[in-house]
């Protein structure tokens, strides 16, 4: 079936409204509004107002909310429109949701997801473009995930559901209007592993999210010059699938890491201190990084796209890696 | 006299009877807090209730099983009353694996699912979310539960108090707000954080009912209380109590109190709830002698077996510090135990 | 007829006009942006102010240029009547280095040293906090400034407006909040997102003086913002205005509005703030059609060398994109030029 | 003269309310109570309530406000008790703080200092002891530092009020009792460059904050096995000195990281990615790090020791890292 990023994601929605009563979707404008990036568009309409549930604007206030509909038995999905707000109710997620289990000795565990928007790219300026799910992924007790293929879009949900504790899972803004052919019987899909997007020999190309596109037009023409490049998908940036890392790794011998995070503390440079630790004296060059350049993101388009990576300085990076410049 | 009613009069006395003598169990736990403080036997911060026992007596007093309590940091009173034994939360001080935590919560982390307690919260107002999220689960799942949730005078100026309340009251939720007003938040004095200080009055202003309340008194306590629970339990919507207290001790073992004259604690001292129920109840010749001999030996004996629980806990095995980050739901059918 | 003070009638008559030229030049630059966004020269999000003109233009003007302002991402209107130029406001709209910010805050983050004009925030309720410390450093260096703060009434929900009002008026800070209500927050109608409707009540929970105005009448508003402007100014401590209004567009360009009734917005049209004091003048004979065809000549002149201005723009050379990530102290003297 | 880690940055704070008329002390229970961890005591009797000024509980509120305080011509000093509580300001620091000078072209630079305490080791729990000033160091705009000496404790502030940017002062909870000597005319300290604590040739230990003397004590235990080990204090978290860092590398060829913050995507990954980047071909070995265990602090005593980095753990890094497995 032809779908979209969006519209594999609404499904997942519906499907997980239909498959259990304790599902609902709750945040700013998901209902009569259809949603800021009209993802939940119509479920209001078909669920109602008690499942697709209008907030106010109160971030901290409706992912405590969550939180304790969590414990108190339901699953709430819980939308905050981009990760710039969910800063507003990072008390909730860093200070309850991830401590909750741990602290009570194993007593009160938080099945609570929340889904929202991150990364740049359509000129939204600096409180709007962010890109801080490496952030999240620092925290114990979450576990963080990143829907970069219309699969997972539509399939993380569920399992993420399934899960006893919470999930956070990152859509990247500008993957929505991503068109492409879904199984007809798509369904969950594992979220503890990451997957490899093409495979190849010569450099490991690790990813996740919304790089994931840029990453495989790098791969094709990197091979148009006669250089292999596997593509791993992280897909679970926390617990990190580290296994496969070092897999692709113990492979290629090279890698280069592409993480639309600012690069300072981003999670690139955990995957980069992981590789060297393990595989060290397997690695033929240093694990490389392109990143997002250290700026608040402008709004210009010329300079939002010089400040993120891009096919180029990806293409760039894997040549340097494998140790041609030219 | 099986089948007779008592007389209201007894039915009240034994009922005011019940809640000195949850208060005095409350009082002797947190007198030993302090004593095993100075032992550094518990560490950390210990914030104590003494003073404000009324408050947390009368209310969970209402409360039935399937209810949802949420409290602070300054809680034991809270979880003791709720059902939590006393040897589980002087071991939890201990840091031993017996405690309701196994160790891990210390003073300002009960927690305990049988009593439905949800700790045991020490950022401040961080529980009120999550109070409205209990409730909101309760209305969606159509049960009649009512959700408790215990805070500072101090937490009405966090952005999560004005959050919750609102959301609550949009809802039309099943949460009681209990607002233990003592007056200071730490060293700061209420007129110095509120421009509104008529908490109640605040509390009014999101459409949520709202009464302020003699928190000296347990039976006033009770009885405010009970109508709110009533209220809420049928469908009324949030309530909110303001409890007007005053914490005797400091805020916690680090606070010199440099900020309020020693007068003033004396002056409310004169107002001790348990003083003030003893009196009412002796007055009305509702309390002998040998009764309250009776609750003072009960309490004190329940202490002491609790701190022999605890002397008795051993500390959680080292190579269980990473259980429970996450659930061990695969895992959980192959051990030996489940959580406790 | 220099000396001679005009007639009270006609000095009134003078504000009106005024107001309605500065109402009539934020409607023509607005529309112009719709129409630029359909052609794709501005991108990202644009959040219009048509229909809400009364507001700034009624409050803008009753400041001076000490005064400092605080706004949102629906600021166009804003920073023109604070004396932005309009041509450096659609050049930053543009994305181009003419722009008030160099062409990287875009339509929601407009800022200008010059005016005090401080933005342009994009979070809901960030800018209040902000407000707060600018009036409070005014408040500690003595002088007589105000900050007026605007945000919509969706930004009451927020925990950041909560916290704010409380500081403000617990300091008995010098500033002027202007909630503009304009009864959506997105898609999210008032009363499914506050459980008490009357903002300007729930402003007076926190004691601070707070009046709703009709928020169509730019008179009305002028005449509430001078008197709250001088009673904050004259160390009166905070105020606060409910500008009671509607916006005619969509909430941005990517809003179906499918919340809302088309009749509801007809219904609003008719209080057409432009229309409503074009008509009053015109009834009360002080506006001739000469008069009425100069002010939008002069709107549609201003507006039109705006876009000239912007089509001229350049893109800010990709060699300073890490400029002012932080401070250039050090090497300023010695650049070609400083800040702009 | 003798004094200790919270009289240095008393004496600090006393000293800067003095010599600049525009700088203030605001925050929760820094006037009446003295400050929650006595840092502040004394300062409300002799500056009085404008200048130390109690905040209610409104974390959000009062750094915004000292933010547009800076804005507005004033030098705030913005006490947040621990970096746990920071997390309800975020928004604050984040979307405003460290994007308004950039976000406006130039025109609104933000001169505010904000300190806070950071770490465990006091049996506070999961809601009082982390440590997340690596996460703040992942944020462009902003200056990280942490003191670590009774020097930075009491100079830091001072260098931070001129600089024009927000700067993020981090005091480990574990050291305001560190007692110590202090020159007599101690006064501001760079805050650009990491230092040398001592110097060796064998491996660089890399540290910061309140795990300094835990890495002295283990350089000690080293020195004693014959392991000469050079303990560099990074002292700035952002903008990180990479050149000190490549500099102890380049003498000893082998590093490790230690660093009270979550392993995965803490501060120390970046160090090792960097080190790694730049220095491959001349390290004897992998980067090593020391962090905490990743889960949310526990109050028991034994089971906090165990979760953070201990000397016994530095010690057995470095042999590691030189090879000694003995
Ligand atoms: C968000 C947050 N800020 C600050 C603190 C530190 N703190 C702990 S208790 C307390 C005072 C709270 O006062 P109140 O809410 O009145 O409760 P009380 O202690 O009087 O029972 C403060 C400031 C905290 N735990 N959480
Ligand atoms: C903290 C935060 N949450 C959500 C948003 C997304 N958002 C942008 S504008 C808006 C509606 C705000 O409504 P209101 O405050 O009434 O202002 P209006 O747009 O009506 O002028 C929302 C939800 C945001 N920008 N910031
Ligand atoms: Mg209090
Ligand atoms: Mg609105």
């Amino acid at each position: 079936m032809k779908t979209t990023y969006r519209e594999a994601i609404r499904a997942a929605i519906r499907d997980a409204l239909q498959r259990d009563d304790r599902v609902f979707l709750m945040g700013e404008d998901v209902g009569a509004y259809g949603g800021c990036f009209a993802v939940s568009l119509g479920l209001f309409e078909e669920f109602g107002p008690e499942r697709i549930r209008d907030t106010p604007l109160s971030e901290s206030g409706f992912v405590g909310a969550g939180i304790g509909a969590a414990l108190g038995g339901m699953r709430p999905i819980v939308e905050i429109m981009t990760v710039n707000f969910s800063l507003l109710a990072l008390d909730q997620i860093v200070n309850n949701a991830a401590t909750l289990l741990h602290m009570s000795g194993g007593q009160f565990n938080v099945p609570l997801v929340i889904r929202m928007t991150t990364g740049a790219g359509r000129q939204l300026g600096a409180q709007h473009s962010h890109s801080l799910e490496g952030w999240y992924a620092h925290i114990p007790g979450l576990r963080i995930l990143a829907a970069a293929t219309l699969e997972d879009a539509r399939g993380m949900l569920w399992t993420a559901l399934q899960d006893p504790d919470p999930v956070l899972i990152f859509e990247h803004g500008t993957l929505y209007n991503m068109p492409g052919e879904l199984d007809d019987d798509a369904g969950p899909v594992d979220i503890t592993a990451a997957a490899i997007r093409r495979p190849g020999t010569d450099v490991s190309l690790i990813t996740y999210g919304g790089t994931l596109p840029a990453v495989l037009d790098a791969a094709g023409q990197l091979s148009a010059e006669g250089v292999d490049a596997e593509v791993l998908d992280l897909r679970v940036l926390r617990p990190l699938d580290e296994a496969a890392v070092l897999a692709t790794v113990a492979r290629t011998h090279r890698a280069v890491v592409v993480d639309e995070g600012w690069r300072s503390g981003s999670l690139s440079a955990e995957i980069s201190a992981r590789i060297t630790e393990a595989s060290f004296y397997d690695l033929d060059a240093p694990v490389g990084r392109v990143c997002s350049a250290e700026i608040p993101l402008p709004y210009a388009k010329s300079q939002e796209l010089a400040a993120l990576p891009s096919v180029e300085r990806i293409v760039r990076a894997a040549r340097e890696a494998v140790g041609r410049s030219g | 006299m099986t089948g007779k009613p008592a007389h209201p009069d007894e039915a009240q006395a034994g009922l005011a009877r019940h809640l000195l003598h949850q208060m005095l169990r409350v009082r002797r736990l947190e007198e030993k807090c302090v004593e095993l403080y100075s032992e550094a036997k518990i560490r950390g911060f210990l914030h104590v209730y003494i003073g404000e026992e009324a408050v947390a007596a009368g209310v969970l007093e209402t409360l039935e099983a399937e209810d949802a309590v949420v409290a602070t940091y300054r809680e034991h009173g809270h979880a003791l009353l709720r059902g939590v034994p006393a040897g589980a939360i002087l071991a939890e001080m201990y840091g031993y694996v017996q405690g309701c935590c196994r160790g891990r919560g210390g003073s300002m982390h009960l927690f305990d699912a049988g009593t439905r307690f949800f700790g045991g919260n020490a950022i401040v107002a961080g529980g009120l979310p999550l109070a409205v999220g209990l409730a909101l689960a309760d209305k969606m799942a159509g049960r009649a539960r009512v959700t408790v949730c215990f805070f500072g005078e101090g937490a009405v100026a966090e952005g999560e108090f004005h959050e919750s309340l609102n959301l609550a009251a949009l809802w039309q939720l099943p949460v009681l707000f209990c607002c233990e007003n003592n007056l200071y938040a730490m060293g700061t004095a209420l007129g110095r954080s509120e421009s509104q200080t008529d908490i109640a009055l605040k509390a009014a202003g999101y459409e949520v009912a709202a009464w302020a309340v003699d928190g000296m008194d347990a039976l006033a306590v009770h009885e405010a209380a009970r109508r709110a629970v009533d209220a809420v339990r049928s469908g009324g919507g949030p309530h909110f109590l303001e409890l007007r207290t005053y914490r005797f001790r400091a805020h916690s073992m680090f606070d010199p109190e440099r900020y309020r004259e020693k007068t003033e604690v004396a002056h409310w001292q004169e107002r001790d709830p348990i003083n003030l129920l003893r009196q009412a109840l002796e007055t009305a010749g509702h309390l002998t002698e040998a009764q309250w001999a009776g609750l003072q030996s009960d309490a004190d004996t329940e202490v002491a077996e609790a701190v022999a629980f605890a002397e008795a806990g051993t500390p959680e095995p080292p190579e269980d510090l990473a259980r429970f980050v996450y659930s061990e739901v695969h895992s959980e059918a192959h051990s030996e135990r489940g959580p406790e």
